[in-house]
């Protein structure tokens, strides 16, 4: 008697992890192809974003770090999108850049689904938004870019010299950004040091919920003023636009793929105190 | 309907490569790999180009030879390949340094050390923020790995200390823990999306 | 006014972290002091007993940071020392060592690492054991590290270096194989699972005082020394503030942020 | 002697003028001083555009090695890991990276890669919180205990029957687990300034390499 149960415990803790992996896949499968639409909570991070970037006044100049790689595209993306958005009502010129190397293609994969939005506000390339490309160079860069945008750029992305664009006219240094923003899966820190820090410019930060915690004591602190906490943020700035996307449509898969992560960790857990309880 | 787009076949493919690797080591999987690791310097190597053309090689042929300097400094970075000329690949690099060093240490002070102390100062008037007060001069406690002689007969009492530290510092490890499956959910959700919609036409 | 307006107190505070490092590495000195003691490194030298009367290897590596950038080369160069702490162990108690070496770390770190290991080898006479090449393996790709994983089958893996995502996929391959695991990074967010996977952690800026405790070298733990006097006035000056925010004054904040 | 000062004391030396200019310029009001700064962060960035590269002939060289040795099948790895590189690099730095050809081979080829790479670790993870993380001590214990109460949080199903997760989960968030972030970052953060020292001040010389040849 005692050994069956002793099995089974036993048993509990050896799942195959090809078992655990399918799993895991089906929670993601199932909600994106049955969506159910759960109520989304704004949290006091995503609400000083909003609320910051509701005072751009037409004209004002935000700078857009899409820093990000593919590897993080699936909440990355939304949550540009949704910020833009944002700020293409309240009439923002954007100026977009890169410090990471696959920037560059991630902002034109980003393009294809803002165009219209662009287009709608009557927004023209090179008058109220430009891209810049990549600049080498992480945190000196950022020093420079913040000092003078053009030690590190002398043209934008497609070739074009900075002071034949109209917008970069009056776009120099750190005096003319109104707020960055960066989506990064690097360095967050970096981006504060170098704006806020130094020039106490209003620095938004758009990390994966994995480094949210890092960070978190800046944005307690103000040095962040606003902080968009990975997919579950860029899906809050979507409900907060009233324009549910991608990141919404995540959410579902949150639920379930959370739900079954806690149960292998309270099997493996049951397993392992009741056979060493057995054990005794 | 599934794609007949074969570059979209392609993205399927080194999608299930890669994933497969979870489940055993395989050849396809190294083969995925392999073509990541290539393409990532390959691209890293176009978009450094264009920095070198943009900033240093169009200045240098529109007449400014003062960017000469930079450009031989990194073309000297090169040098370490050789065991002979090897020193040469330290001066670029000391320059390096010196930049990133400067440009990050300058503004530590006030932007990880007094920013964050000063907003430490709660007044102690609820348990939020005594609890808050205590865990950061718990915590910081356990960083401080310097005993004086006189300390040393103190060691044991002061293992509580950092003891209480670890504890105190395991909860958030648990909490950002938590945290990172809802990323990697997240991302990999993304991969989904891509099979599911764009691969295979469901949804 | 010279001092930009707004970072007199931060120039100061530089200057006088800087002064006091100083006084420490040049005139004090680091002989009087010790460091405390750090579980995760005196387990190594059982895990390496284990491995000896097992006669399984033991597997380090040192992250994917490399030397050359400012950010990650001292987690890289902490993982050299343990490297050189690790190899001294497997050279005098006899135990198989492996030190695969990855990413695009770069040429100069896989020689210092092969440097280290020689070392190690020649002072306790044992340079015949040393062999670079079964030694420290390149792994460009995660499928090489799970093959390895699986081949090797060590008592125990040792990780102390900069990480980013490979740390779960080395914890993982080497955690099923039943290793004892030692986790050290300064990259904050992958600390949480180090804490989690590894038996053993350092957790964040700990990396560093490992050398000092290993090496015992006097200017290192004066440097230690250096920056632990200013945790005590953080620690201070956090209790203080506190004080004077209870009583309403705001004084010392204002002070700070001259 | 002299050959000691050109191949170390020269570096070191730079490291430290240049060192102190940036942080000089950041404290002080000196106009000249901020040129300089400017002038040497364009620097920077050439010389870290150029290190970019260290990279690639790190990976051709290993791959070259691989493929002398002709050790199984791995040198087939190594000649295809030539291919892809020059496929990319020459189309990248020939036709320009924004051109339609360069943004084909990135959208086939590196993104689905670049995209699943990362995320796949997911399955580690998965496997590595069923199996490692056990309640077997005090500090596991907490660990394991709150990773569920965080995991159940992030789950908007249950936060949304269960409000009292959320209350909790932002308690542990803002209260406990930024107080003791916030200690870790003081850490590191005075980690950072004593590093700075002892690296303008030539103590630390890893990043310069190997004694040899001084």
């Amino acid at each position: 008697m005692a050994g069956k149960q002793d099995s089974i415990w036993i048993k509990l803790q050896h799942i195959p992890r090809e078992i655990l992996y399918i799993l895991i896949i089906l929670s993601m499968i199932v909600p994106l192809l049955r969506p159910m639409g759960l109520p989304i909570t704004i949290s006091p991070q995503t609400e000083s974003l909003f609320d910051s970037l509701n005072t751009l006044e037409p004209g004002d100049v935000m700078l857009e770090f899409i820093d990000w790689s593919a590897g993080s595209m699936s909440f990355h993306e939304p949550g540009c999108i949704a910020v833009s958005f944002q700020a293409v009502k309240q009439g923002a010129k954007l100026v977009f850049l890169s410090s990471a190397t696959e920037g560059p293609l991630m902002y034109e994969l980003m393009l294809e689904k803002f165009q219209p939005v662009f287009d709608e506000a009557g927004y023209v390339y090179g008058e109220d938004y430009v891209y810049l490309g990549y600049v080498a160079g992480q945190e000196t860069a950022l020093a420079a870019i913040a000092s003078d945008i053009r030690t590190a750029f002398s043209i934008d992305y497609y070739g074009t010299p900075l002071d034949e664009i109209p917008l970069m006219q009056t776009v120099h240094n750190y005096a003319d950004y109104s707020m960055i923003i960066s989506y990064t899966m690097g360095s967050p820190e970096s981006f504060v040091r170098q704006f806020n820090t130094q020039y106490n410019v209003i620095t938004h930060i758009h990390c994966g919920e994995m480094m949210t915690p890092t960070i978190l004591p800046f944005w307690a602190s103000g040095q962040i003023t606003g902080l968009l906490n990975g997919g579950v943020g860029a899906a809050e700035m979507e409900v907060l636009n009233k324009r549910p996307g991608d990141a919404v449509k995540l959410t579902d898969v949150y639920s379930f793929s959370n739900i079954l992560v806690f149960i292998f960790l309270l099997i493996g857990n049951v397993g392992f105190i009741m056979q060493r309880r057995m054990g005794k | 309907m599934i794609s007949t787009d074969p570059s979209i076949w392609v993205m399927a493919f080194f999608t299930i490569a890669i994933t497969s690797l979870a489940f055993r080591d395989n050849p396809l999987a190294k083969f995925a790999e392999h073509t990541f690791l290539a393409a990532t310097a390959g691209n890293l190597v176009t978009m450094a180009w264009r920095n070198v053309y943009n900033i240093g090689l169009q200045p240098l042929m529109k007449g400014s030879v003062i960017m000469l300097v930079p450009i031989l400094f990194g073309v000297a970075l090169y040098t370490r390949y050789s065991k002979e000329y090897m020193w040469v690949s330290r001066y670029p690099t000391a320059m390096m340094v010196g930049i990133g060093t400067g440009v990050t240490v300058r503004a530590f002070v006030e932007f990880q050390f007094i920013q964050q102390i000063i907003d430490t100062f709660k007044p102690l008037n609820s348990f939020n923020n005594i609890f808050f007060v205590a865990t950061v001069i718990i915590c910081l406690t356990y960083f401080i790995y310097s005993l004086t002689p006189k300390s040393q007969a103190l060691e044991k009492s002061m293992s509580y200390v950092t003891r209480l530290g670890r504890y105190l510092m395991m909860v958030a490890f648990g909490a950002s823990m938590a945290n990172t499956v809802i990323t990697r959910v997240g991302q990999y959700a993304g991969r989904i999306m891509f099979l599911l919609y764009d691969w295979l036409g469901l949804g | 006014m010279i001092i930009a307006s707004g970072k007199l107190i931060d120039f100061i505070a530089l200057i006088l972290i800087w002064a006091v490092a100083a006084v420490f590495v040049w005139i004090v000195g680091g002989e009087r002091f010790a460091i405390r003691r750090m579980p995760a490194i005196d387990a190594i030298e059982e895990a390496v007993g284990r491995a000896v009367e097992t006669e399984k290897a033991v597997v380090m590596n040192i992250g994917g940071g490399g030397l050359l950038r400012g950010e990650y080369a001292p987690a890289t160069m902490a993982g050299l020392t343990v490297l050189g702490y690790v190899s001294d162990l497997t050279a005098k108690l006899g135990a198989d060592l492996i030190a695969p070496m990855y990413s695009d770390g770069g040429v100069e770190t896989i020689a210092v690492a092969t440097e280290i290991i020689r070392d190690a080898y020649m002072a306790e006479g044992e340079v015949e054991r040393f062999k670079s090449e079964e030694m420290l393996p390149f792994l460009p790709v995660q499928a090489s590290v799970m093959a390895l994983a699986d081949r090797v089958r060590p008592a125990a893996n040792i990780m102390v270096g900069y990480y980013w995502h490979e740390s779960c996929i080395w914890a993982e391959a080497f955690g099923r194989v039943g290793a004892i695991q030692v986790g050290g990074t300064t990259n904050l967010y992958q600390i949480p699972f180090f804490a989690g996977a590894c038996d053993y952690v350092l957790i964040g800026e700990e990396v560093y005082p490992v050398s000092a405790y290993i090496s015992k070298d006097p200017k290192l733990i004066a440097t230690i020394v250096g920056q632990d006097a200013f945790k005590w006035v953080a620690a201070g000056l956090i209790i203080l503030g506190s004080l004077l925010a209870s009583f309403g004054s705001q004084w010392l904040t204002q002070f700070l942020s001259i | 002697m002299s050959i000691k000062i050109i191949r170390k004391t020269v570096p070191l030396v730079i490291t430290f003028l240049v060192g102190l200019l940036m942080i000089g310029q950041w404290f002080l009001n000196v106009p000249s001083l901020d040129e300089l700064a400017t002038f040497l962060q364009q620097w920077g960035i050439l010389i870290a555009a150029f290190a970019m590269g260290l990279g690639s002939v790190n990976i051709i060289i290993r791959s070259v090695h691989r493929i002398q040795k002709r050790e199984g099948t791995d040198w087939l790895y190594a000649i295809w890991l030539l291919i892809v590189f020059f496929l990319f690099a020459i189309t990248g730095i020939g036709f320009g990276p924004a051109s339609s050809q360069y943004k084909y081979i990135f959208n086939t080829i590196l993104q689905p890669l670049s995209a699943t790479m990362y995320p796949a670790t997911l399955f580690f993870l998965v496997s590595a919180i069923y199996r490692t993380f056990k309640i077997r001590t005090v500090e596991g214990g907490l660990f394991v205990i709150v990773s569920a109460i965080i995991l159940l949080a992030n789950a908007p199903i249950m936060s949304a029957s269960l409000p009292f997760l959320v209350t909790l989960k932002s308690w542990i968030m803002d209260v406990e687990l930024t107080a003791a972030y916030r200690a870790i970052l003081l850490g590191i953060g005075l980690g950072a300034i004593m590093l700075g020292f002892r690296i303008i001040f030539g103590l630390e010389t890893t990043h310069l390499g190997r004694e040899e040849g001084t």
